[in-house]
């Protein structure tokens, strides 16, 4: 269970919460050839690294906020909970 | 979309001709080629190894031998006709089937880990072939013609157990759904259909199909032909095939990125390039084709080539119980509860759920989803409280927009894509396989990917599967 | 007019020398604020009474004021109107409960993930979590020193939320106030 | 049956001979005492063979004696593979061996053992191929061999439950280490929590001397004094991300087992070390234990493990473990030190005991029990779990951690060795840097949570860990004799099946684990992990180091379903008229967390008195948001197809929203109330959805549009009133002028309805009849219905459930999304073409939308109407229409009713572009005989009033 730090709540359970996705813009949709718009639609970057990304804290402030994560480790920037950090030699 | 397909104008004159002027000898043909880099093949099988087989086993045992290695330990060398990125069984299907059907041996299959350490060891082993689109079932039945006479072509026990499938539904929407892919299966002679709650019973009786359950069960899809196979041996049998024709199986062999030129994005990468060759941690190697078949980390891969593809990483976690007794007969699937279980000749419960809600690349594990599975168990299976979770584990999917693979040519030329199988790889591999190693070696897309082709997504064309993915598996 | 109906439907037999209590509040008038100008002094998270309504703000931009009707009248009139600012009567919209007792937080721990110690929750606190799989706004409302919490979630979720509080509670001895 | 092994009294012994306690085994009548395991209690009562191997069925006996033994998994009455070396013995319990066939003494399978070395690992993947049809015969064989207990299948979940807990510091493992960790913890000002698997705290010094079971009560004393919260026979099963730890208690007083989740600031994990076996011929036959087993045995429950033993040892335990046994009178016939380099190489004996044991000098001595003191296992799971790779210490001859992990510290045995004065203040030592780094996180999460009380201070830096380390004791590496031995024992995998299958290919631990199954069985490798390990890196020829360890995951320990489920929570909905429903004879049905009537006994004729008299129906679930702000109208324009800037007060409008793919994704009517107050309804399932879907839109796309959302789904109780005569209904219960003229189709009313203020009507007509949607403030929605139902008796008033919506919503060709659409229905298939609006600037699903309607309509199925030519014929939903004599799929019937207005079935259905025009002819395929028959598409998508006249009334 993840502690996701939303900006407005604090840290929340991540059951609280719903991911959204990776942070995406939208196309002028009157002006978008097909290729953009299908890259919005289906093209995510879907990095093993840092990603900004969107959360909307649902059971809690009702908020949309972006935040970023790292997709290999789960950790977030500036962690709610400091100390997951893993070492060198013990 | 047109210039989404410019792989398929590629012609591979060397396989080609290797293919058609030579198919049978085909270790002399790889190891006498000096173009290709090879020079000799280390350990290379000089004889046809042993076939598996009881009377195998006796003599062995007598004898007290070991057998020989299923597939051999040989340097890597600096180039191949075709290297494949991910050793699982997409990626070693391929490589079977690009050499027994084609005579392609000069393959190497590379894997940063071991073989079969990704999805291919990581999944519940379920097949069946109750798709809800033509394309789907057309494809997945071709898959579980070959599961089922994988024992013989690949002379290793796979245990196939044909224990027939069935999918719970809890709703009238559900059995709505479950009516429509019988329907769509009874059109192509694909045994499936829709059962009551009592037939459910009769087929699985640690099953509570009493009304005033929580979630009762309203009826079920029963789906005879599917059942549960051993991964693992599928993996090791493709692999110890694929070894016997000449194809190089690579460990530890991490591509760190992919060598192209002409592209129009950075290093000569992106539409319009064409591939080299690989660099790996264990050096360089070229090669015209490069084939990726590495499911959850497939975009990390195809970005090398400076190909975007539709696909998120999201793990699907599964579980094992401590053995006891057989009593679960068939394989249980309950879309809306996220869960399937099925029981393993050894009496061990095998689950798995839904993937995980967030993307990512972590294959820890969670408690969340342990619990939720037990909860939905025991709805379904109150009797079982007793038993105990032995171990958790998740493998990483490779999810697509419309729950459909990916796969052929892309872009780059010379660079193609058997990826984007969410949580259904190890169902598809043997067809995916065969089909990738034909699309290799014709330059041409087979009829039965046609439908799964990349360029689909940008001309907006996608696959119906999505309607059908709230009750996968 | 009729009498106000709540959710709660069924009957139970209250037990007064039980150790901890619940009570269905639900016909408290609230009346939700929605506004992007502060109100009350409140930033979110925190309550505090005016007169005899209490004052909860429940969002970064919403309060939500509860009393009788005529506390809750009186405390209207303190709205900031400026800026986008909406007032939405919301009585029936909410089942209200109040749980007492000195293990509330203990039987609040078996269905919430919410760490409801004095230095995460204090009294005054105001929050929103799952309880029981349902969303409920919770206030850390004590009563003469006695740990309580006032508990609200979709009118249509009451019934089954109390029943949920008073199975939770059993091991502690819980019955309807 | 006398306790024939039961030893006199012994000091620290955990027993109490003052409550025996009665038990079966096997079908006989036991005794033991209130304290003793099942295991201690059998071999009190001298039963040596308590079960048999899972392959080979050789007889087993006790080993380890503890939670880890391979060889003690018992049923114990509906319970299966239950822990007899961990489990209490409670009075009347009825315990069973496993895995033996027909029985325990007389095992046929046992007979594999003969043929064992054709059974090597693997073996079945080599085997039982030809012919193919005997597969699976073969395969119901070899589910025979599956170990374990039995299920019982009617047994219901006793009462499971769980609990969420933030302890600043929790400690896993209570022997002196944790509990010294706990206590400096706890001094420190630190809320703790221990947790200690075992039934008591103190760990070994449980069987050490008179001294150290002094000292682990003195220990145990001085946690309670400290305030920390003990939780023994509970286990931290897992420590997953940020810190979210599981611990298993099955100790709790209410509950069968309750699973705790606790957001551990740091965790100390605290295992000690689990001692390991020695791989040599024999070394599983009954009367081989490993040295803490035999000490357990005498010091806590009094029994006498053997008569005449032979320790082989290779540490302090094993020296101590002949002590113990000559202190109780066992002979011990010699002690074998492999320190000096003496091995043994086999246990002989017959198939229940062993009988002697030979040496690597080639003497023999006769004995019945072997004591085996190899070394020892660091059980590092919760170090994995958190990401440490633990590294091998030859010189130890154990692994141990290789990573810091700021809020995962270590303690005890599996951080080093060192005296009981060492070892206690490294553990203070880190149980004082777990307060403090807990502090640190604790104002972390305080200053950062909206709710919490203020931080005083500053942030703290993050404490440095300034412990000095343990020492590290030299072991010797003793893995395996010269002979070929067990190497797990509940998968009866030996050495020379794991130096085989090496030699096969398989030789990376994990293809290795895989393929032999070894360390995959119950206890997970706890005690095989080292040992597969050594025996692989041999075969290689290369070091332990070099061949490394294979991950181990979670849980730590296995975990009961019931306890991981917990009590089981289904949120129900209902709306404020469901007590009239239930005394009124509803028949329910469960829609998502709704219930609600499905009907009330005759839905046809539900259908047939709405459309002659007047019915009505509670739709309370019908998703409501209330729309407040001078931008709600373009919020509309974006979120709807069709256009909403000139609606005026007083106005109803439908809409369709779409997702950006064009894809429709809901439905439902907006009326707007005042300036600048609407209200949406949505549909029931998309009431949560389309609410997330409007805010994000807002919040991320148009951050500076005034509008507030706020649900108001049970707010309102809502009641259609529908038929001819519902306008003559509500006319009796409100001033409200409902003429045609003064309260037209599409607009709508507030006011008074039934003496109730407040009320919203509008005038729309899903049912195609005359009607009056009215949605009352909940607190009233009940006396507006029984309002309803006693002003309307001369009408004919009466109510009707979903089923004859459903029917009345389909005569009137109403489609439902996601039943009539599917996630690939683009709006433009719908068959609402005047409701897209490409004229509008933007609108969420234009793009695609606009695409589709210029270059893709050919290729697009369309939503029809159909009906059958046989009238009393109704398909199946999801009844497939193929071209005409073939099985090519074309479309399908997403939904089907027989009519009773029409008295002919009704359909709509899915079909190309190329099939949709009025008059065309379908083949459709039924469910379940797959006869063929013909149907027609209509010109509009209702069956019955295509003009609307009667809605319009």
């Amino acid at each position: 269970m993840l502690l996701v730090p939303c900006p407005y709540c604090g840290p929340r359970n991540s059951s609280d919460l719903r991911h959204v996705g990776e942070a995406i813009s939208r196309p002028d949709p009157n002006a978008a050839s097909p290729e953009q718009w299908r890259s919005y639609l289906y093209l995510r970057d879907n990095v093993a690294d840092w990603n900004v990304e969107t959360w909307y804290c649902t059971r809690g402030c009702r908020k949309y906020f972006k935040v970023e994560r790292n997709t290999a480790t789960n950790e977030f920037r500036d962690p709610p909970m400091p100390g997951n950090k893993i070492g060198g030699k013990a | 979309m047109a210039n989404l397909s410019i792989g398929e104008g590629f012609i591979f004159t060397l396989l080609r001709l290797r293919n058609y002027v030579e198919p049978m000898g085909l270790l002399n043909d790889v190891a006498s080629r000096g173009a290709s880099g090879a020079k000799k093949i280390v350990g290379s099988r000089g004889s046809k190894p042993p076939r598996y087989s009881a009377a195998g086993l006796i003599a062995k045992g007598l004898r007290g031998e070991s057998w020989p290695r299923v597939w051999r330990d040989v340097p890597l060398r600096s180039a191949y006709d075709v290297i494949i990125v991910g050793g699982g069984v997409h990626g070693l299907a391929t490589a079977y089937y690009l050499a027994t059907n084609h005579g392609i041996t000069n393959v190497a299959v590379l894997d940063k880990a071991y073989l079969g350490s990704g999805g291919s060891g990581r999944n519940t082993a379920i097949v069946r072939s109750n798709y809800l689109t033509p394309e789907g079932v057309a494809f997945y039945d071709r898959s579980l013609a070959l599961y089922n006479s994988m024992t013989d072509d690949l002379n290793i026990n796979v245990m196939f157990s044909e224990r027939g499938h069935l999918t719970l539904a809890h709703s009238d929407s559900a059995l709505r759904t479950m009516h429509w892919r019988a329907e769509v299966n009874k059109l192509q002679n694909i045994d499936s259909s829709v059962i009551d709650p009592q037939q459910v019973k009769e087929i699985v009786p640690s099953l509570n199909v009493s009304s005033d359950a929580h979630h009762p069960i309203a009826g079920a899809l029963y789906h005879p032909p599917g059942g549960i196979i051993r991964h693992d041996a599928v993996v090791w049998g493709y692999a110890r095939g694929a070894d016997h024709h000449g194809v190089e199986m690579h460990q530890k062999t991490e591509v760190l990125d992919i060598v192209c030129t002409g592209g129009e994005g950075p290093d000569g990468k992106g539409r319009g390039g064409k591939v080299t060759g690989v660099r790996t941690n264990r050096g360089d190697v070229s090669a015209p084709i490069v084939v990726n078949c590495t499911a959850g980390w497939a975009t990390l891969i195809s970005d090398m080539a400076g190909v975007r593809l539709p696909i998120t990483t999201q793990p699907l976690q599964a579980a094992v119980t401590e053995p006891v007794k057989v009593f679960l007969p068939a394989v249980v699937v309950s879309g809306s509860l996220h869960v399937y279980v099925s029981q393993t000749d050894r009496g061990e419960l095998v689950f798995g759920a839904a993937v995980d809600p967030f993307t990512n690349y972590n294959v820890r594990g969670s408690l969340d989803f342990t619990e939720g599975l037990a909860g939905h168990i025991l709805e379904l299976m109150p009797g079982v409280s007793k038993m105990r979770l032995l171990r958790q584990w998740a493998g990483l999917c490779d999810m697509t927009p419309d729950y459909s693979p990916v796969m052929g040519f892309t872009p780059v030329d010379g660079f193609l894509c058997d990826v984007g199988w969410g949580t259904y790889g190890f169902k598809a591999g043997p067809v995916a396989g065969e089909q990738m190693a034909e699309c290799i070696a014709t330059q041409r897309t087979p009829k039965l990917i046609e439908a799964f082709k990349l360029g689909r997504f940008e001309a907006g064309r996608l696959v119906g599967e999505k309607g059908a993915a709230a009750v996968g598996h | 007019m009729p009498e106000f109906e709540s959710a709660i439907i069924k009957t139970y037999a209250p037990n007064p020398g039980a150790s901890m209590f619940l009570s269905d509040e639900s016909a408290t008038t609230k009346l939700l604020v929605r506004s992007d100008q502060a109100q009350f002094g409140l930033v979110f998270g925190a309550s505090s009474a005016v007169g005899e309504a209490l004052i909860c703000a429940t969002r970064p931009d919403e309060w939500l004021i509860l009393g009788s009707e005529p506390a809750v009248d009186a405390a209207a009139a303190g709205i900031d109107s400026g800026g986008f600012t909406n007032v939405i009567p919301f009585t029936h919209g909410r089942s209200l409960f109040r749980l007492t007792g000195a293990h509330a937080a203990g039987l609040l721990e078996k269905i919430c993930g919410i760490d409801w110690s004095d230095a995460m929750t204090p009294e005054g606190a105001v929050t929103s979590a799952s309880v029981a799989l349902t969303t409920c706004d919770i206030i850390r409302h004590d009563r003469n020193g006695i740990r309580s919490y006032l508990l609200m979630c979709d009118r249509s979720f009451g019934q089954y939320l109390f029943d949920a509080l008073l199975d939770a509670g059993d091991e502690f001895g819980i019955s309807v106030e | 049956m006398t306790q024939s092994h039961r030893l006199n009294p012994q000091p620290g012994e955990v027993i109490d001979r003052s409550a025996p306690l009665n038990f079966t085994w096997n079908g006989k009548r036991l005794t033991g005492f209130q304290g003793d395991t099942i295991a201690s209690a059998l071999m009190a009562n001298g039963v040596e063979v308590v079960s048999r191997s899972m392959k080979y069925h050789r007889p087993r006996g006790y080993m380890t004696a503890d939670f880890w033994d391979p060889n003690g998994f018992v049923q114990v009455g509906d319970e299966p593979n239950v822990r007899s070396g961990h489990r209490q013995l409670t009075s009347g319990i009825t315990v069973d061996p496993q895995n033996v066939w027909p029985s325990l003494d007389y095992d046929v399978k046992a007979a594999n053992g003969l043929v064992g070395r054709f059974l090597s690992a693997g073996f079945y993947y080599k085997t039982f191929m030809k012919p193919a049809a005997l597969w699976p015969a073969f395969e119901k064989v070899l589910a025979t061999f599956a170990p374990g207990g039995s299920v019982d299948l009617d047994s219901t979940p006793g009462y499971y439950d769980k609990r969420y807990s933030h302890p600043d510091v929790l400690v896993a493992g209570g022997g002196p280490a944790g509990m010294a960790a706990a206590i400096a913890a706890a001094e420190s000002g630190a809320r703790v929590m221990l947790v200690e698997h075992e039934h008591q705290l103190g760990g070994h010094l449980r069987w050490g001397s008179t001294a150290d079971q002094a000292s682990a009560r003195q220990l145990a004393e001085s946690v309670a004094a400290a305030g920390v919260e003990v939780l023994t026979d509970s286990t931290v099963t897992g420590r997953y991300e940020d810190s979210w730890v599981a611990v298993s208690q099955r100790s709790h007083a209410h509950a069968v087992e309750r699973l705790i989740k606790a957001r551990a600031k740091v965790l100390i994990v605290a295992p000690g070390l689990i001692e390991r076996p020695y791989v040599f011929a024999g070394n599983d036959k009954p009367g081989v234990m490993l040295s803490g087993a035999v000490r357990r045995s005498i010091a806590m429950y009094a029994t006498r493990p053997g008569s005449r033993a032979v320790v082989f040892s290779g540490n302090a335990d094993g020296d101590a473990a002949a002590i113990d046994l000559e202190r109780v009178g066992v002979d011990v016939a010699a002690v074998i030190d492999a320190r000096s380099g003496a091995n043994i190489v086999e246990a002989h004996g017959g198939a229940k005991r062993v009988s002697s044991v030979e040496l690597a000098d080639g003497s023999s001595i006769d004995a019945d029990l072997l004591v085996v003191a190899a070394g020892w296992t660091a059980p590092t799971s919760l170090l994995n779990m958190a990401g440490d790779r633990p590294v091998y210490d030859a010189s130890c001859a154990r692994f141990f951690p290789s990573a810091t992990i700021d809020n995962v510290l270590s303690c005890g045995g599996i951080a080093g060795d060192g005296n009981f004065d060492e070892i206690v203040a490294h553990a203070q030592a880190t149980g004082r840097l777990a307060a403090e780094r807990a502090a640190a996180v604790q104002h972390r999460l305080q200053a950062r949570t909206a709710r919490s009380a203020p931080v005083e201070f500053a942030e703290p830096a993050w404490p440095a860990d300034v412990r000095s380390p343990l020492g590290r004791d030299a072991h010797p590496e003793l893995f395996q004799s010269s002979t070929v031995g067990m190497v797990d024992f509940s998968e009866d995998v030996s050495s020379k099946d794991l130096v085989l299958a090496a030699k096969e290919g398989y030789d990376s631990v994990e293809l290795l684990k895989r393929f032999t199954t070894a360390t995959m069985g119950p206890s997970q490798g706890k005690l095989e992990t080292v040992n597969t390990v050594a025996v692989l890196a041999d075969a290689r020829g290369e070091t332990i180091e070099e061949v490394g360890t294979t991950v181990w995951r979670p849980p730590y320990a296995p975990i009961s379903l019931g306890g991981l489920a917990g009590r089981m929570f289904n949120p129900h909905r209902v709306s404020s008229i469901h007590p009239w429903h239930e005394s009124n004879g509803q028949i329910p049905i469960q829609v998502a967390a709704w219930e609600r009537p499905e009907h009330y006994g005759n839905p046809a004729g539900e259908v047939t008195n709405t459309r002659t008299n007047v019915g009505i129906i509670d739709v309370s679930p019908l998703g409501k948001l209330d729309l407040r702000g001078p931008d709600v109208p373009k919020l509309l324009n974006l979120l709807y197809t069709n256009k909403w800037s000139k609606l005026p007060i007083g106005g109803v409008r439908y809409g369709l929203m779409c997702a950006e793919d064009g894809v429709v994704l809901d439905d439902g009517v907006t009326g707007r109330l005042g300036e600048h107050h609407y209200l949406m309804t949505t549909t029931s399932s998309g009431a949560a959805r389309v609410w997330e879907w409007a805010e994000n839109w807002l919040q991320t796309e148009h951050p500076d549009w005034q509008v507030h959302i706020t649900p108001v789904t049970t707010a309102l109780s809502s009641i259609n009133i529908a038929g001819p005569k519902s306008r003559e209904l509500l006319s009796r219960l409100t001033s409200i002028d409902l003429s045609r003229e003064a309260f037209p189709y599409m607009t709508l009313r507030t006011g008074i309805v039934a003496g109730i203020d407040d009320c919203i009507m509008w005038r729309i007509g899903f049912t195609g009849e005359l009607s009056y949607e009215v949605h009352v403030p909940s607190g009233y929605g009940l006396h507006v219905w029984q309002a309803l139902i006693d002003a309307g008796a001369d009408l004919g008033v009466a109510p009707f459930g979903l089923e004859a919506q459903r029917i009345m919503r389909l005569e009137k060709g109403h489609f439902i999304v996601g039943q009539d659409t599917d996630g690939l229905t683009l709006a433009v298939s719908a068959g609402v073409a005047s409701l897209i609006k490409l004229d509008k600037d933007d609108f969420v699903g234009k793009t695609e939308l606009a695409w589709a309607l210029a270059d893709r309509m050919h290729e697009l199925p369309q939503v029809v109407a159909i009906q059958t030519a046989a009238p009393t014929v109704v398909p199946t939903e999801a009844t497939q229409i193929v071209r005409p004599g073939t099985n090519e799929i074309l479309g399908r019937i997403t939904s089907s009713r027989m009519s009773p207005t029409l008295g002919r079935s009704i359909c709509m259905g899915q079909v190309p572009s190329s099939l949709a025009a009025g008059g065309t002819a379908l083949e459709l395929v039924l469910v379940p005989d797959g006869r063929r028959v013909a149907a027609t598409v209509l010109d509009t998508h209702a069956h019955f009033d295509p003009e609307g006249a009667r809605l319009r009334a």
